[in-house]
């Protein structure tokens, strides 16, 4: 029986990242994209991985989904009306290459079929090399932390993450060279739509306190620093769009403060670590449990206002493109 | 391993450009380049303290988080990691007073250059994170860095071109790493560790192994724009601002070799066949002389210089095929793995001087022409003679002449090929050499050429030539040390090893 | 092993020091790089005829600087050395005042000094050279600091020139590079002198190290302009007659035939050369060289051309002095390293002194130029005389002692190679001083440079007649202890001793 | 045939996918999406490793990995994306064309 489960989730979820890459209009790919998504994180808890469905619903499927839709209103609509010539309105002759040649589509999907094949038999022949589990087990009591998955991310291998809370960071910043700093360019105002402004009222302590609760309980069962920033980050991203852009009233000071504080105080942390002789983020026993929960907080908070930053200057990509014209 | 002694530099190098990056931010478009400057000067400084630290200690390691592999991570700095990490300050230190003085110069300042520094900093510290790591996932996620970075450096300019070409780049360079995380995820599954060192002990051959290796090699060529994969990197190089486009070239590109290198040599060498070796050589052979000649087919500069970049990391791909001993050959008996590690090395620091210099001048004729097609080089020589000077004398270097350090790479490269018997690759180093001679001396040719008529050039400042010019002098000088820098470099355990390949046909093990 | 000494390392950078400066020089500053550049020059042929004493007294000089394990660079001082550093340096100070007197008003002279004085660097460095090793890197610094000089006029003739010079000299180089590397992997880092490593080779693996010998000979063989890879020395004769002096006599072709030198005599030796049968193909590309450069010759009315088709023909004695065995070919081919130099650089002095002061360029227009010139010609008669090989100028000395060799050696098709070579000898240059001297001048020309008193200017002047007197001197003395024949001998003797 | 090597298998099938979609799909952001199918399947492998390996909960190092993966490659995915939308907004292409 569960068996068939696994099986029918496997196939829907290759079912629909196939339809995904095959549908024939913009918005079809998106919303498939979130079913995939949606698939997938259902594997996930098939698999015992509760923190890494959360993480795939919220950030993979969530977060980029609505940057997708997001960027639906850019784009035209569907494949086919591209290579328009712009006075006549006419495809250009012979400049029909929505597809690509024949014999190399030919050749890939043959060299991609033989790829599959191969992988195949290297996945069922995989010996089992037993995993960190016992490790992990081992010197759980010494992490303090209750959840194998936050020890794992915030003390064994802290560095990994650390590293990881800068990728977002420096996400941010390339999408700043690439669009040019706009948080600030929205004026504050109240949202027109009252239905958008109930729903930006209910759902702000919601999701707040979804995720205080995320984070807190992260230390002793599935949930985290990242779920936590996601739902945060839903927060910003929401009263950004009803017309409360928070970060055009902060003053600029504040909001890198909180882009960094993560990051940073992480860091810090980890030097004063070092300073008092231990390695970079060696925690000392007795202090590794406030210390974790200390680190989590600032970066659930940094992870947030990056993720809210990242959607808010690509959304006010579409309404003034013309802002950083002059570089082109 | 962890019995080696444990020093703070290792996580130093990556915590201080990282929080000198950060704190970088909070500071207006001025004080993040002042910011920026003092940054690459702490770190370079660090960078060499922690040099000095690993010539007297011999191979130091920091256990993060005090967890030893393989639950935790270890940062391992030896002496080959030593040399990479000085050699990224040294081309890095010239790079940042370069880009100080090249931004400060652009009239058309727009609001994305300060990001440079911050940018410019994580990568840093990506790259001396990358020469530490010591494990698989941390390398995907230092690789990551780098990569974000360096398309986002590499798309500064936010012109139409650039864009293209950084969105290339990207999806070229999150393949890879994707490619790179599968093999990964089944070493992992086959394993149950990550730490290199371990892994050198545990991985069996097998249909798994043959496997991750399968996808992990092409990846990273990817990510170092080896042949055939190098499609991305001439126009995201060349679309680039200069002091941009030199990082890009002289020091990224490095990153996804030196794993590659590591990876074969100290993990991958149970499931490597001879045959494996032959087949990234004839890539390598490829890329040097399809990449040269394309260098000699372009008209501007810069396309000249990045095209150029495919032709030099080609080298790189054919220390491979000697390092991989054909079956019954023993490490002991090979007498040209030290001569192929040596070429390899040296040809990664020699490129970087060479290659940051010429891409630094063509920041400067850019700046004083407004453009760089190459017909409007004529009379250069007597115009811009410092800055010809640079680029005759990178080009130098890139040809492999003495006493440059191209020629050091060269030497040893075809030593190496001599004494190992496989005297086929002989043909591509060489006929490499000649084109890049072709394509240097068209320019040259051209710089000397008398001017039909003379556009004005704008006014460059003076600091930017002299820079320019010493990194050329550096790819010159760094054959003074050589004898020094290969014995310590010797010091390192993988320095000089070769891979025992199986035999043919073995490729599945014992099955 | 011996003393490490700086001399070798200063004799170097006596002219390197000086050019690095001079680019450094701002293009006004003409004082100060005229003395900067007469001082090197005086301060190398000073420091070589220093070290030229201690050496005769016995005294060793080497400088070994390591650069890999196996791969060092040494400078280490040698009879056969000294001979080319001692004409290198001599030339160059000679060459050093004619081109400040031709190039007077002229532009880009930082530019210009600057190589000349790297171009030397890299002559004295390949004659001091201590191992194989040093020897390609100065070869090709040779190659790379010329470049600028040959294309300094800037004008497309002059860089298309400089493009084939660079085809030929970077070809050669990298076939020279496959054969240094080749060597290396074979025998192991090589000393000059050290043949017995080759010898203990020769019978192992005589086939490869044949190859390399060729490949190592072509590469030489391209700088010594032996046929077919001549083709670049009659194009570069576009380059300013400094410049044209610098490639035929100082340093360019004379790096070539001194390497060849150095590869049959000091790093495979005569007896493995001879064992291995190496040494016929260069006697019969010499010999055929020599005829054919020649008869080139006869057909170029272009003055300079004329004497770069010379060049290709007299060079190539030294190669065929090499492939012959014997004490006296020996001799013959070392001494003429110093000869060829000398007449050679005379002439070039000579014809640039005409083209500068009257613009005449072609032989045609040399009618009656002697009257007007009387000593610059005077000078150019003796070296063609020379060149014929008349007694008692320097090149009767030479082609003596090679025909004296091809006897001692029964190779008597030498010897009729070096009558058909005087004979054609005489018949391109006889014409030249026919004309200058016997016959009228079509229309009475007005000089173009301002020369006083003299029939040129001074700078212009002094060298020639400087180069002329030491060409005829070294005929004259030459059985004195002390000329360049007596040096040649004793090296030459030596070499048979071993 | 136990539940870990239905969906071991099932991600090569997803990284397949990805690649294919990253050669042949035209469309921005559908290679973007393709990027993000390889991802997840190279995810799924490493997750039913961790399931394969449990005593008495799942392997957490691969969890650890995989959320550190997902992150860092969302945050790649978003930044392809906005350049995909300022090529948009510059030139109105939404494909590689050849000159490019």
């Amino acid at each position: 029986m569960s068996v068939l489960i696994d099986g029918i989730l496997a196939i829907l979820a290759i079912y629909l990242a196939l339809q995904c890459l095959m549908a024939q209009r913009l918005t079809q790919t998106v919303f498939l994209f979130f079913a995939f998504g949606l698939a997938l994180a259902l594997a996930w808890i098939r698999l015992g991985a509760v923190d890494v469905a959360i993480a795939e619903a919220a950030i993979a499927a969530g977060f980029l989904g609505v940057l997708l839709l997001d960027a639906l209103r850019d784009f035209s609509p569907t494949f086919s009306q591209k290579q328009k010539n712009p006075e006549t309105g006419q495809n250009p002759p012979g400049k029909d290459d929505n597809k690509p040649p024949f014999l190399p589509r030919l050749a890939l999907g043959f060299g991609l079929g033989l790829f599959l094949l191969i992988s195949l038999e290297a996945i069922w022949k995989t010996p089992e090399g037993g995993g960190l589990t016992a490790a992990s087990e081992a010197f759980l009591p010494e992490s303090g932390v209750e959840h194998p998955v936050t020890a794992v991310l915030l003390n064994f291998r802290a560095y990994d993450t650390w590293l990881e809370i800068g990728v977002i960071l420096m996400g941010l910043l390339a999408i700043f060279v690439v669009g040019g700093i706009r948080l600030y360019s929205r004026p504050f105002t109240a949202a027109q739509d009252p239905l958008l402004r109930q729903v930006i009222l209910f759902f702000t302590p919601v999701l707040f306190l979804f995720g205080a609760f995320l984070l807190y309980f992260g230390k002793s069962g599935p949930g985290g620093a990242f779920q936590a920033a996601v739902l945060w980050g839903a927060i910003g991203i929401l009263l950004h769009l009803g017309g409360r852009p928070v970060f055009s009233v902060m003053p600029r000071w504040l909001l890198q403060l909180i882009l960094t504080m993560g990051l940073g105080f992480f860091l810090l942390l980890g030097f004063l670590l070092m300073a008092t002789g231990n390695a970079l983020f060696e925690y000392p026993p007795a202090y590794s449990g406030i210390m974790i929960l200390i680190v989590e907080t600032l970066a659930a908070v940094s992870i947030a206002a990056a993720l809210t930053a990242i959607f808010a200057n690509v959304n006010l990509m579409k309404e003034d493109p013309n802002q950083t014209e002059s570089t082109t | 391993m962890t019995d080696l002694p444990t020093s703070p530099f290792p996580a130093l190098l990556v915590g201080l450009p990282f929080l000198l990056a950060t704190l970088s931010l909070f500071f207006s478009s001025k004080g993040k380049a002042v910011v920026g400057l003092i940054g690459s000067f702490l770190t370079a400084l660090l960078a060499i303290v922690a040099f000095v630290e690993v010539t007297q200690q011999g191979t130091v390691i920091h256990i993060l988080g005090g967890w030893e592999p393989p639950l935790g991570i270890l940062l391992r700095m030896d002496s080959l990691a030593a040399v990479f990490i000085g050699m990224t300050a040294l081309v890095g230190v010239f790079i940042s007073l370069y880009a100080r003085g090249y931004f400060r110069a652009q009239e058309d300042s727009s609001e994305g250059f300060p990001l440079f520094w911050p940018l410019w900093l994580f990568l840093w510290a990506g790259l001396n994170g990358l020469f530490l790591s010591n494990d698989l996932f941390n390398l995907f996620v230092t690789i990551e860095v780098i990569g974000i970075c360096a398309v986002a450096l590499a798309v500064l300019s936010g012109k139409k071109a650039a864009l293209f070409a950084g969105l290339r780049y990207l999806l070229a360079a999150i393949t890879g790493s994707m490619a790179y995380l599968f093999g990964v995820a089944l070493i992992y599954g086959s394993t149950g560790t990550l730490d290199l060192a371990l892994l050198g002990q545990v991985l069996e051959p097998g249909p798994t192994t043959t496997f991750a290796l399968l996808v992990i090699t092409p990846g990273l060529m990817i990510k170092m724009a080896g042949f055939p994969f190098h499609f991305w990197l001439p126009p995201a190089h060349s679309s680039a601002p200069a002091p941009v486009s030199a990082l890009l070239s002289a020091l990224v590109v490095k990153g996804a070799f030196y794993i590659l290198l590591r990876l074969w040599t100290e993990v991958f060498g149970v499931s490597l066949t001879f045959a494996a070796g032959q087949l990234i050589g004839v890539a390598g052979a490829v890329a040097v002389i399809w990449g040269s000649w394309q260098a000699f087919m372009q008209t501007s500069l810069k396309l000249i210089v990045a095209h150029s970049s495919v032709a030099q990391l080609g080298y790189l791909l054919l220390v491979f095929p000697l390092l991989v001993l054909a079956p019954g050959v023993t490490a002991d008996s090979a007498d040209w793995l030290s001569p192929a590690w040596t070429a390899g090395v040296y040809q990664v620091i020699a490129h970087a001087f060479a290659k940051a210099s010429f891409f630094l001048s063509a920041g400067i004729i850019i700046m004083a022409m407004g453009h760089d097609r190459i017909e409007s080089f004529r009379d250069l020589a007597a115009r811009m003679p410092m800055t010809v000077m640079a680029i005759g004398l990178a080009g130098v270097s890139l040809i492999g002449l003495p006493p440059s350090g191209g020629f050091m790479a060269k030497w040893n490269l075809l030593q190496g090929i001599f004494l190992s018997g496989q005297w086929w690759w002989a043909p591509a180093v060489l006929g490499g050499s000649l084109l890049t001679a072709s394509y240097v001396f068209m320019l040259m040719r051209l710089a000397f050429a008398p001017a039909r008529k003379k556009e004005p050039l704008r006014p460059v400042p003076f600091r930017l030539q002299v820079f320019a010019l010493l990194l050329a002098l550096g790819s010159f000088l760094i054959i003074l040390p050589a004898e020094s820098l290969i014995q310590f470099l010797e010091s390192s355990q993988i320095f000089g090893s070769g891979i025992e390949s199986i035999v043919e046909g073995g490729v599945y093990g014992n099955d | 092993m011996e003393t490490t000494s700086f001399l070798p390392l200063l004799i170097i950078f006596s002219s390197l020091l000086p050019g690095t400066l001079i680019l450094m020089l701002r293009e006004d500053q003409s004082a100060l790089r005229t003395f900067l550049n007469l001082f090197g020059a005086v301060a190398k042929v000073g420091l070589i005829a220093w070290v030229f004493a201690g050496y005769l007294r016995g005294e060793e000089y080497g400088f070994i600087l390591p650069l890999a394990p196996d791969l060092a660079f040494v400078l280490r001082v040698d009879q056969l050395g000294l001979f080319f550093a001692s004409l290198s340096s001599v030339l160059w100070l000679v060459t050093t005042l004619y081109a400040i007197g031709y190039l007077e008003g002229g532009k880009h002279r930082r530019r210009f000094f600057a190589f000349f004085s790297f171009c030397v660097t890299a002559a004295t460095g390949i004659a001091l050279s201590g191992n194989v090793i040093t020897f390609f890197i100065f070869y090709e610094f040779l190659t790379l600091s010329t470049y600028p000089l040959v294309v300094h006029s800037g004008t497309d003739k002059a860089v298309n020139a400089g493009r084939t010079y660079l085809w030929y000299t970077i070809g050669g180089g990298t076939i020279l590079f496959l054969g240094v590397v080749a060597l290396f992997v074979v025998a192991g880092p090589i000393s000059f002198g050290q043949t017995e490593v080759i010898a203990s080779l020769a019978s192992v693996n005589p086939t490869q190290l044949t190859i390399i010998f060729f490949l190592m000979l072509t590469g030489l063989a391209v700088k010594a302009a032996i046929f077919p890879l001549h083709g670049w020395l009659p194009i570069s004769m576009v380059a300013p007659a400094p410049v044209s002096a610098l490639l035929h006599a100082v340093a360019v072709v004379k790096a070539g035939a001194f390497g060849i030198i150095r590869l049959v005599y000091d790093v495979y030796g005569i007896e493995v050369a001879e064992q291995l049968n190496l040494l016929t193909p260069l006697a019969v590309f010499a010999a055929f060289t020599i005829i054919y450069g020649s008869v080139r010759a006869l057909f170029q009315d272009d003055f300079k051309k004329r004497l770069a088709f010379s060049t290709v023909s007299q060079l190539s004695y030294i190669s065929l002095g090499v492939a012959i065995t014997g004490v006296l070919s020996s001799a013959g081919a070392i001494v003429h390293l110093v000869h060829q130099g000398i007449m050679k650089i005379t002439m070039f002095f000579a014809a640039g002194n005409v083209a500068e002061t009257y613009g005449y360029k072609k032989i045609s227009e040399l009618d009656g130029i002697g009257r007007r010139m009387p000593l610059t010609m005077g000078v150019f008669t003796i070296a063609v005389f020379g060149m014929i090989g008349l007694p008692p100028v320097a090149g009767f000395i030479s082609k003596w002692y090679l025909g004296l060799g091809a006897v001692e050696a029964g190779s008597y098709w030498v010897v009729l190679v070096l009558l058909g070579s005087s004979a054609l000898n005489a018949a391109y240059f006889l014409p030249i001083v026919y004309r200058a001297w016997f016959c009228e001048p079509e229309h009475e020309a007005a000089p173009l440079r301002q020369i006083g008193r003299l029939e040129t200017q001074a700078l212009l002047l002094i060298p020639v007649i400087v180069t002329g007197i030491l060409s005829l001197a070294a005929g004259v003395f030459a059985a004195m202890a002390g000329s360049p024949l007596s040096i040649a001998r004793e090296i030459a003797e030596k070499l048979y001793l071993l | 045939m136990e539940a870990y090597k239905i969906y071991s298998l099932t991600s090569a099938v997803l990284f397949v996918i990805g690649i294919g979609g990253i050669f042949i799909a035209r469309h921005f952001i559908k290679k973007i999406i393709a990027t993000i199918i390889m991802g997840g399947g190279v995810f799924l492998c490493f997750v039913s490793f961790a399931e394969r390996d449990a005593l008495n909960f799942a392997d957490p190092v691969p969890h650890a990995m995989v959320i550190t993966g997902i992150v860092v490659a969302v945050a790649s995915a978003a930044f392809a994306l906005a350049l995909a939308r300022r090529i948009y907004q510059l030139t109105g292409e939404e494909s590689f064309t050849k000159d490019q």
